[in-house]
């Protein structure tokens, strides 16, 4: 039974044509995904289908009556829960109250805080989440706060549920958590829209596909099982989409060029070991909150460090701050908050790509001259393919994937040696992310030591020569990457798991 | 390493059946452009004030103090949109204003400077008392507004004990040599051979000038002024791209600092004598003129062209409003107006351009 | 229970309430006892009332990350309209009263209103506004102080319960409570303080953010109009200077108390007890005779010290914090 | 003047001439009065302008007092009262240090200057003359007055406004000396500065200084408007026994003479600097006659309001006023 229908729908934006003609069926205990590339339009048909914005042409039927919300309160009073893609919790409230917000439990007038709690504790038993409803949603943790969003979805007692990105930020092991509850509202009878550039995933719970492109629906409601994911992926791309075959690369034999050696930070690290050498690509891995992003920070001087020492070029140093890193020891960081840390969204993206070289271009009084800062910004955005219309373009208008190119960018601009890489393809689309791990590649064969920090299992396996897991702020081992996906993804699993082979 | 990317990585990376994104915003039409529209405006409202009344025009009674006015206001306006570069405020603009000047008379009456030397003495104190407001912010993290607010009061009391202890009239009226001069004396004054300049713009104008020229060097040619912008969009962001935000920080307000005190200078020297009260004038213009010319009070965006722009259209509404014998019941109300209407109409023009924009698609 | 009281102790509010404690212990020592006697108590709660409520009126709009600099002028209009109504018109006191409160409520409306339909940046806004009224309240008065109207006013304005609690700080007490309720406990007041936290996650989840902004502006006007009934009741008359000094102390309040200036926060009794250390402050003044000039450095520097202190605190209990948070900018328009 | 109670303060007089000098033809000479912003002090000038336009056949006379207590401002509307063609100027100046620089300017451009109601501060005025209040002669008058009230001894507390304003120290200086001559039998309390700002700023302090100190003191003296209306209230409020003497003659203050709330006001004499001053400055502006010294001080004179003349004090400033216009005559020398 169609439960929702979403037909030919448009939407204008001053200067793009975001949606058009898109037809979007949703059934009544199925999950569907919606696929396409960065910018292809999920996330706006999403925002129609919510009341946030007015379509331009087309028209939505929820159980068999044309419907027109105004407002997002009037969709999720008709049933429709959403999961936005954005952060969005409110930071002076509860968790219970960020769950029930859209429609505060009453009594007498005023919010009835003892049903929040009871209520918001249903919901977050019902994602298995050992959450107290009435704590901050300031004190969570990413994952946390993105489960607690889920249950905020749910809370409006949808029959249709849209998730757009869910996983972007959790573990796999949070997400299996996810998913189940998607099965059982599968089993409920409700609908599910499940947007994710993971296609793992995608094929794990979906049941049926749209593909969009450039706005357009390519695929409407394809059953997912006949189709291979190449094949969907072709459809994404809009050509042949190959797989990614990275050229052999060896690690030349050479010291490390960052050694940490028994290493405790002012965040809870202790007695953490690890060796970067140059060309070599050492990964990162651990659950949502083992402290790996912690650890590259108080590297950077922004923790205070409280044992052990770091040496960089068999020097031991102490850095102070991210500048000491970048001039004096050519350490970068390219942050997991792309959008807080990474870029400046309101700046322009040449600006963006020249700040850690203005030191360099710098003349008598601090004078950069713009040629030279064109120049150099020009090559960079040529190098990574930034698709702009020009560097004064703001950053902010940017796709995620053309964002994290500016984010990193600005470290190759700045000639680093040693490059600490968090998370860089959360929510970028295949094709991208395959440029990526390219990319990647290549800067570790042009003899840059890269730590690189991802949760992305099969990412980590493609790209590490050496796996480092992380557990509790604590190094749990060490497996050396056969860059075989089965093997390998059991060794780090048994790993995370296995009974303080360090932890005290 | 000149170029860590390899032609393979550079090939994968292009996608060359993508289209290029569109830059919004990037393409508004000329009139909607919020300078252009400002200076539409201050022209129109003088081509109107002088229809009324043609003595706006008069040069010396109307134009020139009018002019020594927004020359004095634009430094004031410089001098906030320094900190709201990065996304602060500075509420002591007037007293840093004031307490340099202290100095300054100080040094006039106590020490016997010459005029200018008495002047870079003023904006030393202002950038050093700039400073320590910056550093207080940034060592302690607490908000700018809270550590100015405190600030202007320690010096609303610290002020008024150093004038009654030092002088009769709380007041300095040593006047150094050239002090009175450069009250009256305009462009007029200064020859070239036989060319002299116009007899209708003060020299005072060219302190503004040279500030202008200053700020706005800084602010688009410069390491320290792209720093100071990128602290603004993002502290986290500048922090973790090498930026050190917190010298940053202190830059800006003692930069902020220093303009208060030229602005205070001007002041003092428009209207006559160093004393405790001045730049009580100056914290709401101090805001005006930036704002209305586009400078983001969240940080990030100034406009050193619209700073004086805003601040001349507060300017010539006033003395249009004057000339047109305005009373004080009616003054304050019309000015408010004039503001909001000349404001809804910058935005009605946004509005119109993004309109526009879309059709043409 | 236990964890409420802990992370009761680390906020603002506590560390005001030590800092008003010890002022007033202070306060007590210094007058040997005198500030304890009736007549002494009911003189500092008098002068709370208003500052307690220009500084709540202050503290809505900044919830929602707007400001309001006509916090004054509004004041002052609605207080002088008042006075010439009841002294020169004969209109009755509570007509007058009303029609003076709702004047006052509809600027802020206006205020509002202007902010959403126009999108232009409140701070300016409230600026045009301001000097709106500042024209409107001289018009409406002049120059002259009218002090003419009925006693029942003046005795309201000076009555004590007991001699010691002035009514006009009860009833100030009053507004501070409903306010913490309507933004604690009632959809409103929670949708208004969701728009301050997170605008973007508020228009998500089907708030409208521009109705936020009409609310707190609206509030805002309102609570001005309880603060010029009571000060109408309470001054010698109302003449064009009421509201001239209202600003920075309305500012004051709230920032002391913890508010943030991008919204979100909701601190009634940050802002009550900011606006009982400044009155320690002038309680001092005269106790010790102290020129304005010191007080004034006294002030900056416990405004400083406090706030230093407090930041201090919550520093060393977010350790882990690794980025000094940003400093907060004026949120201007809410789109 | 060194005798309280009633009589004229003629101390400055020099009282040699014959009568006023009858002015020919007023109709090239535009007169503007130019007080320093909104005051009620000022509000006698502008009714006196229009008499002096009728009475001298003057092409134009205005009020304006759009300066708003900005010396900045002030040289605005005086440059733009210019540019419309007024040439005679009768100027209360914002900053008593800063006015010469604005007499000079306008004199430079040849038009005709009177300082009214206040003088420059040091000794040159730059003006053709000054027709002023002797303010610190106001002061010790009013100290003088107030001392007899309290009968002779005991405490006595200054109220006044801005404290660096040079007029303000004059003030102080007046009471000062007016206490020092009763050789300690009058001790200066203190001087509280700064709450001419608003009325409830005064109220406060009243309140406040009443509250702690309320019992030591027998006398309030005050110069400056605000806290005069403000501690006539106070004063009568509390029930304390202490004598309040104010400062000008506004309704509210001679309400307070009549119903004994006030001991003593010391009234002023803005109608006379408004006509003399027009007169003089018509004198001027038509070229008939010049200053023999230009920058004369004259006082215009202070008068004690006690319950006893209330009504009848206007006379004998009437009279001051014709005096005043005699005495000027023979500082002129005309055609
Ligand atoms: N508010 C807006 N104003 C203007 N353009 C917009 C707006 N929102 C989205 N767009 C544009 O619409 C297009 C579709 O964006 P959308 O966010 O829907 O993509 P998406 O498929 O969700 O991408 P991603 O996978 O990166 O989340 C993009 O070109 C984007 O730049
Ligand atoms: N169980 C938990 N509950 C709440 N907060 C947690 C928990 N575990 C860790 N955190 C916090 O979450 C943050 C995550 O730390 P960090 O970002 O270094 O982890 P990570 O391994 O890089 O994970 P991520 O994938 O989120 O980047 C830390 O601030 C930590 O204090
Ligand atoms: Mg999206
Ligand atoms: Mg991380």
């Amino acid at each position: 039974m169609t439960l929702f229908l979403a037909d030919k729908v448009d939407k204008l934006f001053p200067g793009v044509r975001a949606l058009d003609g898109v037809t979007l069926k949703l059934e009544a205990g199925s999950v569907h995904a919606l696929l396409g590339e960065n910018g292809a339009g999920k996330s706006t048909l999403i925002k129609v289908i919510t009341g946030l914005y007015k379509p331009d042409g087309g028209r939505l039927v929820l159980d068999g009556s044309e419907v027109q919300f105004g407002s997002p309160h009037e969709s999720a009073s008709a049933g429709i829960g959403v999961v936005h893609q954005e952060r969005n919790l409110i930071p002076g409230f509860t968790v219970g109250e960020n769950i029930l917000l859209q429609k505060l439990p009453t009594s007498r007038g005023l919010v009835d805080r003892s049903a929040i709690r009871t209520e918001a504790a249903r919901w977050l038993a019902e994602l298995d989440l050992d959450l107290d409803p009435d704590q901050p949603v300031t004190e969570l943790s990413v994952a946390q706060a993105q489960l607690v969003e889920i249950a905020k979805a749910l809370s409006v007692e949808s029959r249709v549920l849209l998730l757009d990105e869910p996983t972007a930020s959790i573990t796999p092991n949070e997400a299996e958590r996810l998913f189940r509850v998607v099965a059982k509202l599968k089993n409920d009878g409700r609908a599910v829209l499940f947007v994710s550039h993971k296609l793992e995933e995608v094929f794990q719970i979906c049941d049926t596909v749209t593909v969009l492109r450039d706005g357009a629906s390519v695929l409407e409601s394809g059953p997912l099982g006949d189709l291979t994911r190449d094949q969907v992926v072709d459809l994404m791309v809009g050509r042949v989409h190959e797989a990614l075959a990275l050229p052999a690369r060896t690690v030349p034999a050479a010291d490390p060029l960052l050694e940490l050696s028994g290493v405790g930070t002012a965040s809870g690290h202790a007695d953490v070991d690890l060796s970067v050498r140059p060309g070599e690509i050492v990964g990162l891995y651990g659950l949502v909150g083992a402290g790996r992003s912690e650890l590259a920070k108080a590297l950077l001087g922004l923790d205070r460090i409280t044992a052990g020492e770091v040496r960089v070029r068999g020097q031991a140093v102490r850095i102070r701050n991210v500048r000491d890193a970048l001039r004096n020891h050519k350490i970068g960081y390219v942050t997991e908050n792309r959008k807080e840390e990474g870029v400046f969204l309101e700046q322009s993206v040449s600006r963006n790509i020249a700040v850690t070289v203005w030191d360099r271009l710098r003349k008598v009084l601090g004078y950069v001259p713009a040629k030279a800062e064109a120049a150099m910004v020009a090559e960079y955005v040529e190098q990574l393919g930034i698709r702009i219309a020009s560097p004064a373009q703001l950053t902010g208008t940017l796709s995620g994937g053309n964002q994290q190119k500016v984010s990193l960018a600005k470290w190759l601009a700045a000639k680093t040696e040693i490059l600490i890489i968090d998370e860089p393809t959360v929510g970028i689309d295949v094709r991208t992310k395959d440029a990526f791990h390219t990319l990647i590649w290549d800067l570790a064969a042009n003899g840059l030591a890269i730590l690189l920090i991802t949760s992305d299992l099969p990412e980590m396996i493609t790209l590490a020569d050496r796996v480092v897991v992380m557990r509790d702020h604590r190094v749990q081992g060490e497996v050396a990457n056969d860059h075989d996906y089965d093997t390998m993804s059991q060794r780090v699993i048994r790993l995370i798991h296995a009974e303080g082979t360090t932890a005290a | 390493m000149s170029a860590p990317v390899s032609e393979t990585a550079t090939a994968a990376l292009q996608e060359p059946d993508a289209p290029v994104e569109a830059p919004q915003g990037g393409r508004t039409p000329w009139w909607a452009n919020q300078r252009i529209g400002l200076l539409i405006l201050v022209v129109a409202l003088s081509a109107l004030f002088g229809v009324l009344r043609p003595a706006f025009f008069n040069q010396q009674l109307v134009v020139f103090p009018l002019l020594r006015d927004i020359a004095m206001f634009t430094v004031v306006g410089l001098a906030q949109l320094c900190v709201l570069s990065i996304g602060h405020m500075n509420l002591a603009v007037g007293r840093m204003a004031a307490f340099s000047m202290m100095i300054t008379g100080i040094s006039y009456d106590l020490w016997h400077f010459s005029l200018y030397a008495g002047l870079l003495v003023g904006l030393v104190a202002g950038a050093a008392i700039g400073a320590l407001a910056g550093w207080v912010i940034a060592r302690t993290g607490v908000n700018s507004f809270v550590v100015t607010l405190a600030l202007d009061f320690l010096l609303l009391g610290l002020i008024p004990l150093v004038y009654t202890a030092l002088t009769d009239n709380a007041a300095f009226v040593t006047k150094p040599p050239g002090m009175r001069e450069l009250r009256n004396y305009s462009l007029g004054d200064v020859c070239i051979g036989n060319v002299c300049g116009s007899p209708a713009v003060p020299q005072l104008t060219l302190f503004a000038v040279i500030a202008m020229a200053v700020v706005g060097w800084i602010y688009s040619r410069t390491k320290l002024g792209r720093e100071l912008l990128m602290t603004g969009t993002s502290v986290k962001a500048a922090e973790l791209s090498g930026i050190p935000t917190a010298r940053r920080v202190i830059t800006a307000h003692a930069m902020s600092g220093c303009l208060a005190a030229l602005a205070g200078f001007m002041l003092a020297v428009s209207t006559g004598s160093i004393k405790a009260t001045i730049g009580e004038e100056f914290m709401l213009p101090s805001f005006l003129g930036p704002i209305l010319g586009g400078t983001l009070l969240a940080g990030g965006f100034i406009s050193v062209w619209g700073t004086l722009l805003g601040t001349a259209l507060t300017s010539v509404i006033r003395k249009g409003l004057d000339l047109l014998g305005v009373g004080l019941e009616s003054l304050n109300i019309y000015l408010g107006l004039i503001l909001l209407v000349a404001l809804s109409t910058d935005r009605i023009r946004t509005v119109l351009s993004d309109r526009q924009g879309v059709r043409k698609r | 229970m236990k964890r409420f009281a802990v992370r009761f102790a680390r906020t603002t509010e506590m560390t005001l309430l030590v800092i008003c404690v010890v002022f007033f212990v202070g306060l007590v020592i210094a007058s040997d006892g005198d500030l304890l006697a009736a007549n002494s108590l009911r003189v500092l709660l008098q002068f709370l009332a208003v500052p307690v409520l220009i500084g709540l009126a202050q503290m809505v709009v900044l919830a929602v990350g707007q400001l309001n600099l006509a916090v004054g002028a509004i004041g002052g209009f609605a207080a002088v309209s008042m006075g010439v109504l009841m002294a020169e018109h004969g209109v009755p006191v509570f007509v007058a009263l009303l029609i003076g409160f709702l004047l006052a409520t509809v600027a802020g409306l206006v205020n509002g209103l202007l902010v959403v339909l126009t999108r232009i940046n409140g701070f300016i806004v409230t600026l045009a506004t301001m000097t709106v009224l500042l024209g409107v309240q001289y018009r409406v008065v002049g120059t002259r102080t009218v002090d003419d109207y009925p006693q029942s006013v003046k005795s309201f304005g000076s009555h004590a319960v007991f001699g010691v609690l002035p009514l006009i700080f009860l009833v100030a007490l009053v507004v501070a409570a409903l306010l913490a309720v309507m933004l604690r406990r009632t959809v409103p007041g929670r949708q208004l303080l969701a728009s301050g936290g997170n605008p973007i996650a508020a228009r998500l989840s089907g708030i409208s953010n521009d109705r936020s902004v009409i609310i707190a502006h609206t509030l805002s006007g309102a609570i001005l109009g309880v603060a010029a009934i009571l000060t109408v009741a309470s001054s010698p008359g109302v003449n064009k200077s009421i509201g001239g000094d209202w600003l920075l102390p309305s500012f004051a309040a709230p920032i002391i108390g913890g508010a943030l200036l991008t919204g979100g926060s909701a601190v009634v009794l940050g802002t009550v007890l900011a606006a009982f250390i400044v009155r320690f402050v002038d309680t001092a003044r005269a106790e010790f005779s102290l020129e304005p000039s010191w007080v004034n450095f006294v002030v900056g520097a416990v405004v400083l010290g406090s706030v230093v202190l407090g930041q201090l605190r919550s520093r060393r209990q977010e350790r882990r914090t690794v980025l000094k948070a940003p400093d907060a900018a004026v949120a201007g328009g809410v789109s | 003047g060194d005798n309280a109670g009633g009589t004229s303060g003629d101390d400055a007089s020099t009282g040699t001439s014959t009568g006023p000098v009858t002015l020919k033809d007023g109709s090239k000479v535009k007169l503007a009065l130019v007080p320093g912003g909104a005051h009620p002090y000022f509000q006698p000038w502008k009714t006196t302008a229009a008499q002096d336009k009728t009475e001298f056949k003057l092409a134009d006379a205005t009020f304006n007092e759009t300066g708003e207590w900005d010396q900045g401002k002030q040289n605005n509307v005086l440059n733009s009262l210019a540019a419309q063609g007024y040439n005679a100027f009768g100027i209360f100046g914002v900053s008593p240090t800063d006015i010469n620089s604005t007499f000079e300017d306008l004199k430079a451009k040849g038009f005709a200057v009177g300082s009214l109601a206040s003088c420059p501060a040091g000794d040159t005025n730059s003006a053709d003359f000054c027709l002023s209040t002797d303010v610190e002669a106001a002061a010790y008058k009013a100290a003088k007055a107030a001392i007899e009230a309290m009968g002779g001894e005991g405490g006595l507390v200054h109220l006044t406004g801005n404290n660096v304003d040079s007029n303000t120290q004059r003030r102080i200086a007046g009471v000062r000396k007016a206490i020092a001559e009763t050789n300690g039998k009058v001790t200066e309390l203190s001087v509280i500065t700064d709450i001419d700002e608003d009325l409830q700023t005064a109220q406060k302090a009243v309140a406040d200084l009443l509250a702690s100190k309320g019992k030591d003191i027998k006398g309030i003296v005050t110069t400056a408007y605000n806290p005069a209306v403000a501690a006539a209230d106070g004063v009568a409020s509390s029930k304390l026994p202490i004598k309040v003497v104010a400062i000008d003659d506004d309704a509210k203050i001679l309400a307070g003479i009549k119903s004994g709330g006030v001991a003593a006001t010391v009234a002023q004499n803005p109608v006379g600097q408004a006509y003399v001053g027009g007169w003089l400055l018509a004198l001027l502006g038509s070229k008939q006659c010049t200053m023999k010294t230009p920058g004369v001080t004259v006082d215009s004179g202070s008068f004690i309001v006690t319950k006893a003349n209330v009504d009848s004090y206007d006379t004998e400033r009437k009279a001051k006023t014709v005096e005043l216009q005699k005495e000027f005559a023979a500082q002129l020398s005309c055609q």
